[in-house]
């Protein structure tokens, strides 16, 4: 079964992996928070809408907010407690801006909602499991935190030859999706055939980079006679990302602005499995997840079970604290991960792991002149040439980088990683993409008011005009009275 | 020799005349069709903080070559881009501030209801009727201004929009890379 | 003025001074041969060109008002003027080293705005320049071994000395010669050219260029430490070989065998050390094999036809002109797009 | 009154110098500045054209239509090219020998058309006359010092030559700055020309910028004052 | 045959007209800022360039020298190269809207680009036969468009390159074309 | 009608064009006229200040108006004929060498006897401070020839020293003058061959 057919990943990177630091570590549980910080947009697509009012109480796995339109998710009480409060709270976000997040006083008690167990999950038809998982407020666990509920009913109706799980977490230091296989293969296995299921998919992988051997075993063991086939990769930054696992998997690529379901793939995430298994089977929605503490400046690096709306300050104190100053804070991993400040963000859905790391972990030095060494080039694993779309945007010139390829890049720093001048090459097409964006937002209400003013001008005008014809009218009537007067007159005189 | 000399040369020239006054005579473009083009591309509020009496009057200026692509404000950035392309020059877009997005934001407590703003307003963005408040539509804003330059009671005001995480995005990296 | 900083948090343990400063490295076993090779005055020659590149640069960067220590400890104009003093003539004298470092670091790269900005080889322009300006001093050769003591070589580089006696011709300028004269090549081979000295390096000719093997092995060295790629050394070997080997075939009295061509003059330093330059060649793999093979192909008719005996220097030049034409039509293919960059169509199942 | 003609002789000479402003006539310019006779000779040529092409082009402005305007003014000036190209060939055939097909090119240097357009076929005779005056005295201001610098690095000489151009009584013209000079022959080979016009670009630049921010300071202070 | 190839060569590469000849230098430095502008000029040059020498040579033979009036020859020359140039213009507006679009508006520079006077007044000079002045025009038009290219694609490089604000623009672009002479010195004595 | 309806119309640019051809035609060849002698009369003292510079002495004929064209493989050569008293005393001819960088032209005199009486390069392409020691402004080396005959030096000793000659070679630089050298015995050989033709000395009167 491992020895199933891989095609080649170009370019990508090998960054040095520090998994062990966590690897070896069993998954623990949080203790309980005093308060949970539940932003209301954890996934990509429009916010929850609160159904909750400051002061209400609710149970664990209580609806707290609703999805709104048709990309969105909902949202679950983590725990038992009080909504002390509606408001702003710092976002696990660069900006670090104040989102809107329901603040929950845990009481302490654990208190279920009532869940419904289902002994024959197989029976449900594909809808009513595709409806649960998006009832239990599923998204993507590998960080694009698209709602799963979503993704399973596009698939499904677009028909899916190769559900794809993905397991390569190639990112260094995470270990939460390698803890979980090693644990609870068993339930992901069920997950993956649940998922499959509800998709009609014909072929099932498993891409599991081969720097975790112990996971590959497990998941190996768990998919004993079932149609799911465990593939070790080779190890190499971006292998877990969507796009490259297919290319890897399946020699397929998904043609530019296009979804992997248009080549008949649905790629989902060890984690997402879990869940969905847990929703399906136990009915219990999304109220957790697993994240990896790590870094070289944390004491003990490990990895828990912690809820969502955890502040992250509270994972550092369980994982004893620093062992030295932090250089910075990461949420999610090095290559694509985020600096925070704040440690009271809290823990989301999307966040696969808490790194405090110590500045030579991080290596990077004052940017210097690039000199077109290409070895961005050689490491981009989509083909693009970072160095010439640098130099354009530098040059304030989007629209040639865009003809370089900007809007393909998936943002995943090998070539910064690599870059030997240590220039911030994602950073400039962040910028780019969301200067962009910016651009695109503005002609949109240019046009719109546009649209707006020459309504106004029209009617303007035809006020005027109406105006205009009216006196014109008037002033004819007034006249043809007149004429008429006096042609009267004249007659009267004639008489 | 000399008269050959003239003859055949008067002979050129007169053909040669001839032909350019033919040829121009026959192959004139009409009209302008850029101005068009620029016009669309304007913001199209008509505010006339260009210096021109509306956008057709700037685009006009702009297809003579008369004015900097950089005269609109609330065009700002974007359209001093956009009409740098279209032109085919090289805008020097330094000084144009990237200005900050606004939006107007009327003072509910000081608002008088008098109805100056709701009429200048170019693009319908303020609603009201008289002595009542008077409200923006963030959507139909274009910060043009007017309405802050009518309003008696100064409750009118331009103000920054503030970022969200839907607007948000990177800056520019500005290290040495000299 | 945002103090968030961009992922990725990790990076991989390169530098810009890390990698000069390995070219150094691979320069050096093939230097040190001409040190031994031609003696003092090579010596003296490679340091007058590094002190004049450096205070050069130094200066014009003062001049700018930019930080002179970062320009400086990126090691490129050091390496810019080791590579320019092994392409000279190593009995030449001083000022041919100071006008030609300067020229490298000021008219070759700092006028472009300095490191990574210049579209020209710094070191082969002021090779070039040298060349059609001071065509007697840039063309007296000399033969090896006969190592003159310290005291000679300071009147030789500083005073410069006619070399009474020494004096030689390259291989290239030689068959050149010989040919202006009717001379078969056969008749203008013997004697000069035995493959095991070339080889060697023991032979007339720039400071730096003469041990084939040593070079050989700082660009694989090179090419270990993944610094340079294969594409552009390989391709520019075979430019020059295979239209030899065609011709030596058709008329071997006129036309050189590859193996003359391939061990003499600059081609072996060419190859691996000039055409990689980073900053002047084409930035994909392909184009960087279209332009060694353009290097190759213009060396070889420079050398078979053109007026100059050695045509490595230019023929680097003229691709360097057309390298931003390459990397405008040498694009790699991006994911999910046919090579057009239309987006692959969807095929489903 | 006087400020126009300041105005006009200042762009001339500077401000819009062909050469180094308007970055128009560069094939002469190039190609003849070997040294600094060979650039004041053509100077003297190009002006000589300059200034008669504006004054006749000015005095007929109202008779020419815009549809045959560039034929007629093309015209116009290939006579007096010609004019040029006879009497150099009839007696300064030295001269002559070294400038060459350049006298002929004149015709086309885009500058001498550029003025017709620009000035002469707008503004009255004298005007036009002195524009054309200025602009060749620029432009021969300008070849002059290229040719100069060029000559002076390249063979250590200025004004070799002279004698030729000028009759013998300006053979004290003919310097030689650096003695058994060994001739740095970059510089008289077209690479160098292109160079040298680089230089001096880049050198008029940073004396235009010297100026422009001494300006800025003085403004205050006369305010201040 | 093997001659006409080599003159071909000769012209465009040896004798270059840009770099060697030093002619239509205007165009060179004013159209190489954009690659499509380098293009449209390239071609409509070489059009022009090769209609052009055909044109004066006739001229030359069937007019000027008969009638012994070779004093006229620059202002025949420049007036039937404006009607060439007129022309192209007429024809290819007629024929080829297309291709109008992208040579239209280069077509009136080129009666001022002084490459085609003085390769129509060199061929004079050298007494070439028409086979050879219609090669020479053509490979100068070659010489010229290749050094256009060339030169274009360093100049947006250079667009995007940190050139110090005393040199960006022109003076480095004279820098350029200078390090793009030198190379091209490197065809010397071939052909 | 006003200029400015004129202007529009279609005849008067013709005309205007015509026009401007006609009168500056007509001003051209007025000049041509008036220049036309002055021309000629440069070009020939051009002409024939570089033929007396390799005739040394006093000729009483007009040198540029007593020419022989000799036939010969490479091409004709014009040969100008310097007499005193009607009897040819010297004859000037161009000759061709082929140097480092293409064609080298040389004028070279020669007396009665055979004698070189000067030798001078017109034109050549060699390197300037390597080749371009054979023009008299940088260097001597011409005047090496005066007085040489085909039999002195001896046939053998007719090339530069590297070639075991009498002349001397540059430095660095030996094919420029090898060329000049080999060009200039050509030139004694064809005097040889065409004496009699050269000399007048066929019977056809000057
Ligand atoms: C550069 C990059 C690296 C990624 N690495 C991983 C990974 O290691 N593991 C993973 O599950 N998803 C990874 N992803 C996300 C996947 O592309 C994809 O979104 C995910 O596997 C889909 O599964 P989900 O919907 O269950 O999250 C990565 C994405 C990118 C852009
Ligand atoms: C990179 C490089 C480029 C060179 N370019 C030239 C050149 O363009 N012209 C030249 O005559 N010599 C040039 N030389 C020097 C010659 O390569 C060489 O020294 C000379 O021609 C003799 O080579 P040989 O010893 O194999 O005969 C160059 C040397 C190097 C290292
Ligand atoms: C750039 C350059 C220019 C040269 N110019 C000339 C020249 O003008 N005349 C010449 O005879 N040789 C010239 N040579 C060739 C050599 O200098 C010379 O032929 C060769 O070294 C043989 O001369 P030698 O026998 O004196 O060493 C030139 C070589 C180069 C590289
Ligand atoms: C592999 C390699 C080769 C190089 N080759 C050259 C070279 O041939 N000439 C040169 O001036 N600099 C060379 N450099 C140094 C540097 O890239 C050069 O100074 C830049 O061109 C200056 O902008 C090289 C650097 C590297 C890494
Ligand atoms: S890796 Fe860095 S230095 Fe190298 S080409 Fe890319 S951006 Fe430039
Ligand atoms: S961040 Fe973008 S450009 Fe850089 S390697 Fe990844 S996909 Fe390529
Ligand atoms: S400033 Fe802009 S929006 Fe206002 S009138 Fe002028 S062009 Fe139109
Ligand atoms: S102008 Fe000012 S006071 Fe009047 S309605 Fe508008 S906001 Fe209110
Ligand atoms: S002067 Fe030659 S093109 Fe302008």
């Amino acid at each position: 079964m491992l020895s199933a057919k891989l095609f080649k990943l170009r370019g990508g990177v090998h960054p040095e992996g520090r998994k062990n630091l966590s690897a070896e570590r069993h998954i623990r549980t949080l203790p309980l928070p005093q308060k949970l910080f539940v932003p209301l947009q954890q996934h990509i697509g429009a916010p929850a809408s609160p159904v909750v009012n400051v002061g209400d109480k609710v149970l664990k796995g209580q609806l707290i907010a609703v999805a709104q339109g048709a990309v969105s998710s909902s949202i679950h009480a983590p725990t038992s407690g009080v909504i002390v409060a509606l408001g702003d709270h710092v976002a696990p976000h660069p900006s670090g801006l104040p989102v809107p997040t329901i603040t929950l006083q845990s009481d302490g008690a654990e208190n279920w909602i009532a869940c419904e167990t289902i002994a024959d999950p197989f029976a449900l038809t594909p809808e009513d499991i595709a409806a649960r998982v998006g009832a239990a407020g599923i998204v993507g666990l590998g960080g694009a935190t698209f709602p799963s509920a979503l993704k399973l009913n596009l698939s499904r109706s677009s028909g899916v030859q190769t559900l794809i799980m993905n397991g390569g977490e190639c990112e260094p230091y995470l270990t939460c999706d390698d803890r979980i296989m090693r644990e609870r293969a068993a339930e992901i296995v069920e997950g993956i055939r649940l998922i499959a299921y509800a998709v009609a998919a014909q072929e099932i992988l498993v891409g599991i980079e081969d720097n975790k051997p112990e996971a590959i075993a497990a998941m190996q063991a768990a998919s004993v006679d079932t149609p799911v086939k465990v593939v070790a990769m080779p190890s190499m930054y971006p292998m877990g990302s969507e796009k490259q696992i297919i290319q890897v998997l399946t020699g397929k690529e998904v043609p530019a602005g296009g979804r992997p379901a248009d080549i008949g793939v649905l790629v989902h995430n060890v984690a997402t499995a879990y869940a969905v298994q847990q929703a399906i089977r136990f009915g219990k929605p999304l109220l957790s997840r697993l994240v990896t503490l790590s870094g070289g400046a944390i004491k003990t690096p490990c990895n828990v079970e912690a809820l969502i709306g955890t502040p992250v300050e509270e994972l550092i104190a369980f994982a004893d604290g620093y062992a030295q100053p932090a250089a910075r804070m990461v949420l999610g991993g090095p290559m694509m991960g985020q600096q925070f400040t704040n440690t009271n963000v809290p823990v989301v859905k999307g966040t696969s792991g808490v790194l405090a790391l110590t500045a030579s972990e991080i290596g990077q030095a004052e940017p210097s002149p690039c000199i077109r060494c290409s070895t961005c080039i050689r490491a981009c694993p989509v083909g693009l040439m970072p160095v010439e779309m640098v130099s354009r945007i530098r040059a304030s010139d989007l629209a040639a980088a865009v003809d370089f390829g900007l809007k393909d890049c998936i943002a995943c720093g090998s070539c910064s990683y690599v870059c030997p001048a240590h220039i911030p090459l994602v950073h400039y097409f962040n910028y780019a993409k969301g200067d962009l964006a910016a651009q695109e937002r503005t002609k949109l209400k240019q046009e719109a008011t546009k649209k707006l003013a020459d309504a106004r001008n029209e009617r303007i005008a035809r006020i005027e005009r109406e105006r205009a014809e009216a006196a014109a009218r008037r002033k004819a009537a007034r006249e043809a009275k007149a004429a008429k007067a006096a042609a009267e007159k004249a007659a009267e005189e004639v008489a | 020799m000399l008269l050959s000399a003239i003859v055949s040369l008067t002979l050129l020239g007169t053909i040669l005349g001839l032909l350019l006054g033919l040829a121009a005579r026959y192959l004139k473009v009409e009209g302008n069709p850029l101005v068009a083009e620029l016009e669309q591309l304007l913001p199209g509020s008509q505010c006339g903080q260009c210096g021109f009496p509306g956008c057709i009057g700037a685009a006009q200026a702009l297809a003579e070559g008369s004015v900097s692509v950089t005269l609109c404000p609330p065009g700002g950035r974007a359209v001093a881009q956009l009409l740098a392309a279209k032109l085919g020059i090289e805008a020097d877009l330094s000084g144009v501030a990237d200005n900050v997005p606004r939006i107007a934001e009327i003072k509910e407590e000081i608002c008088i209801g008098c109805t100056r703003c709701f009429k200048v307003c170019p693009t319908d963005a303020i609603m009201g009727a008289a002595q009542q408040i008077h409200v923006v539509f963030r959507e139909a804003c274009t910060a043009c201004g007017k309405c802050e330059e009518v309003c008696p009671t100064e409750s009118v005001k331009l103000q920054p929009i503030p970022a969200t995480l839907q607007s948000w995005y990177w800056n520019k990296p500005t290290g040495a890379l000299a | 003025m945002n103090p968030i900083a961009h992922s990725p948090h990790a990076h991989a343990p390169v530098s810009i001074p890390k990698v000069m400063g390995t070219v150094l490295l691979a320069l050096t076993p093939a230097t040190l041969f001409g040190f031994w090779l031609f003696g003092w005055p090579a010596i003296n020659l490679w340091a007058v060109s590094l002190i004049a590149a450096i205070l050069g640069e130094a200066f014009v960067v003062r001049m700018q008002g930019r930080a002179v220590r970062p320009v400086l400890m990126d090691g490129s104009g050091i390496l810019t003027a080791w590579l320019l003093a092994l392409s000279l003539p190593p009995y030449a004298p001083w000022w041919i080293a100071v006008l030609g470092s300067l020229f490298a670091v000021v008219v070759g790269k700092q006028v472009f705005g300095g490191l990574g900005q210049n579209l020209f080889n710094p070191a082969m322009a002021a090779r070039v320049m040298l060349l059609i300006s001071f065509p007697l001093e840039m063309t007296s050769w000399v033969a090896p071994a006969q190592a003159p003591g310290w005291l000679d070589s300071l009147r030789i580089t500083f005073m410069s000395q006619p070399l009474d006696g020494m004096a030689s011709a390259s291989l290239l300028g030689h068959v050149k010669t010989e040919f202006t004269r009717g001379v078969g090549l056969d008749q203008a081979l013997s004697g000069y050219y035995a493959p095991q000295h070339m080889l060697m390096g023991s032979r007339a000719g720039s400071l730096g260029e003469t041990a084939a093997v040593l070079l050989l092995i700082g660009g694989l060295f090179l090419i270990a430490r993944r610094i340079i790629t294969w594409h552009a050394p390989v391709a520019m070997l075979l430019g020059v070989a295979v239209p030899a080997l065609l011709f030596n075939a058709i008329d071997a009295n006129h036309y050189a065998g590859p193996l003359v061509h391939l061990l003499s003059g600059g081609l072996m330093l060419g190859a691996f050390f000039i055409i990689t330059d980073p900053v002047t060649s084409p930035n994909t793999a392909k184009g960087q094999f279209i332009f060694g093979l353009g290097c190759g192909l213009l060396t070889w008719i420079i050398r078979t036809w053109g007026g100059y005996p050695e045509g490595v220097a230019f023929a680097v030049m003229l691709m360097n002109a057309a390298t931003p034409l390459i990397d405008q039509f040498v694009k790699p293919r991006i994911y999910g797009r046919d090579r057009k960059g239309a987006a692959l169509s969807v095929e489903k199942r | 009154m006087n400020e126009k003609y300041a105005r006009i002789t200042k762009d001339g000479l500077w401000d819009n110098n062909v050469v180094f402003a308007q970055m128009l006539a560069l094939c002469p310019t190039l190609a003849v500045t070997s040294s600094a006779t060979n650039g004041l000779g053509m100077g003297l040529a190009s002006t000589a054209v300059l200034l008669l092409s504006n004054i006749i082009i000015s005095s007929v402005r109202q008779f020419i239509s815009a549809e045959v305007r560039i034929p007629v003014y093309i015209v116009l000036i290939a006579t007096l090219v010609t004019l040029v190209d006879m009497s150099l060939n009839a007696w300064v055939h030295e001269l002559y020998k070294v400038l060459g097909l350049f006298i002929a090119l004149i015709v086309v240097n885009c500058a001498i058309l550029g003025r017709a357009e620009a000035f002469a076929s707008k503004n009255s005779v004298f005007d036009a006359a002195l524009d054309g005056l200025m602009m060749g005295i620029g432009f021969t201001l300008s070849l002059v010092v290229i040719g100069g610098v060029r000559e002076i690095l390249g063979s250590g000489t200025l004004f070799a030559n002279a004698h030729l151009l000028l009759g013998s009584s300006f053979a004290f013209l003919e310097t030689t700055i650096v003695p058994d000079y060994k001739g740095f022959l970059l510089m008289i080979l077209p690479p160098g020309g292109f160079m040298v016009v680089g230089m001096l670009l880049a050198a008029k630049r940073v004396l235009d910028q010297r100026r422009a921010a001494r300006e800025v300071v003085a403004v205050p202070e006369a305010v201040a004052s | 045959m093997s001659e006409y190839l080599l003159l071909l060569l000769g012209t465009a590469l040896v004798n270059n007209v840009v770099l060697v000849k030093f002619l239509g230098l205007c165009p060179f430095m004013g159209v190489s800022k954009k690659m499509d502008g380098a293009l449209g000029m390239s071609m409509a040059t070489t059009f022009v360039l090769t209609l052009a020498t055909a044109a004066t040579w006739m001229l030359e033979h069937w007019l000027l020298m008969p009638l012994g009036i070779q004093y006229l020859r620059i202002l025949a020359f420049i007036l039937t190269i404006a009607a060439v140039v007129q022309f192209t213009e007429m024809v290819i507006r007629k024929t080829s809207p297309g291709l109008y679009q992208v040579l239209g508006i280069y077509l009136p520079l080129i009666t001022t680009n002084c490459a085609v006077l003085g390769i129509a007044l060199l061929n004079v000079q050298e007494k070439n036969s028409f086979m050879h002045s219609l090669l020479y025009g053509f490979g100068s038009a070659l010489g010229f468009s290749l050094v256009m290219l060339l030169f274009t694609g360093l100049r947006v490089r250079l667009a995007l390159a940190q050139v110090p604000p005393a040199f960006s623009g022109a003076p480095i672009g004279f820098v350029v074309a200078g390090l793009l002479a030198l190379s091209f010195m490197g065809f010397a004595g071939l052909a | 009608m006003k200029l400015e309806e004129l202007r529009g119309k279609l005849v008067y640019q013709g005309i205007l064009l015509g026009g401007v051809a006609l009168l500056t035609s007509a001003a051209l060849s007025f000049a041509s006229r008036a220049t036309e002698a002055d021309i000629k009369a440069a070009e020939a003292a051009d002409l024939k200040q570089s033929l007396t510079q390799v005739l040394p002495g006093e000729y009483d004929n007009d040198l540029l108006k007593d020419t022989v064209t000799l036939h010969e493989p490479g091409g004709d050569v014009l040969a100008y004929r310097a007499r005193r008293a009607g009897k040819v005393e010297a004859v000037v001819y161009r000759v061709t060498g082929y140097g480092y960088a293409g064609a080298i032209m040389c004028v070279m005199g020669v007396s009665r006897e055979g004698k070189i009486l000067g030798v001078r390069v017109i034109s050549h392409k060699e390197t300037p401070g390597l080749g371009d020691k054979i023009e008299t402004a940088k260097s001597n080396w011409v005047h090496a020839f005066e007085g040489k005959w085909l039999g002195e030096p001896t046939a053998d000793k007719w090339a530069v020293k590297k070639d075991g000659g009498i002349f001397d070679q540059f430095a660095g630089a030996t094919i420029t003058p090898r060329g000049v050298v080999k060009a200039v015995r050509g030139g004694l050989e064809l005097f040889d061959k065409e004496r009699a033709t050269l000399l007048d000395e066929t019977g056809a009167k000057p």
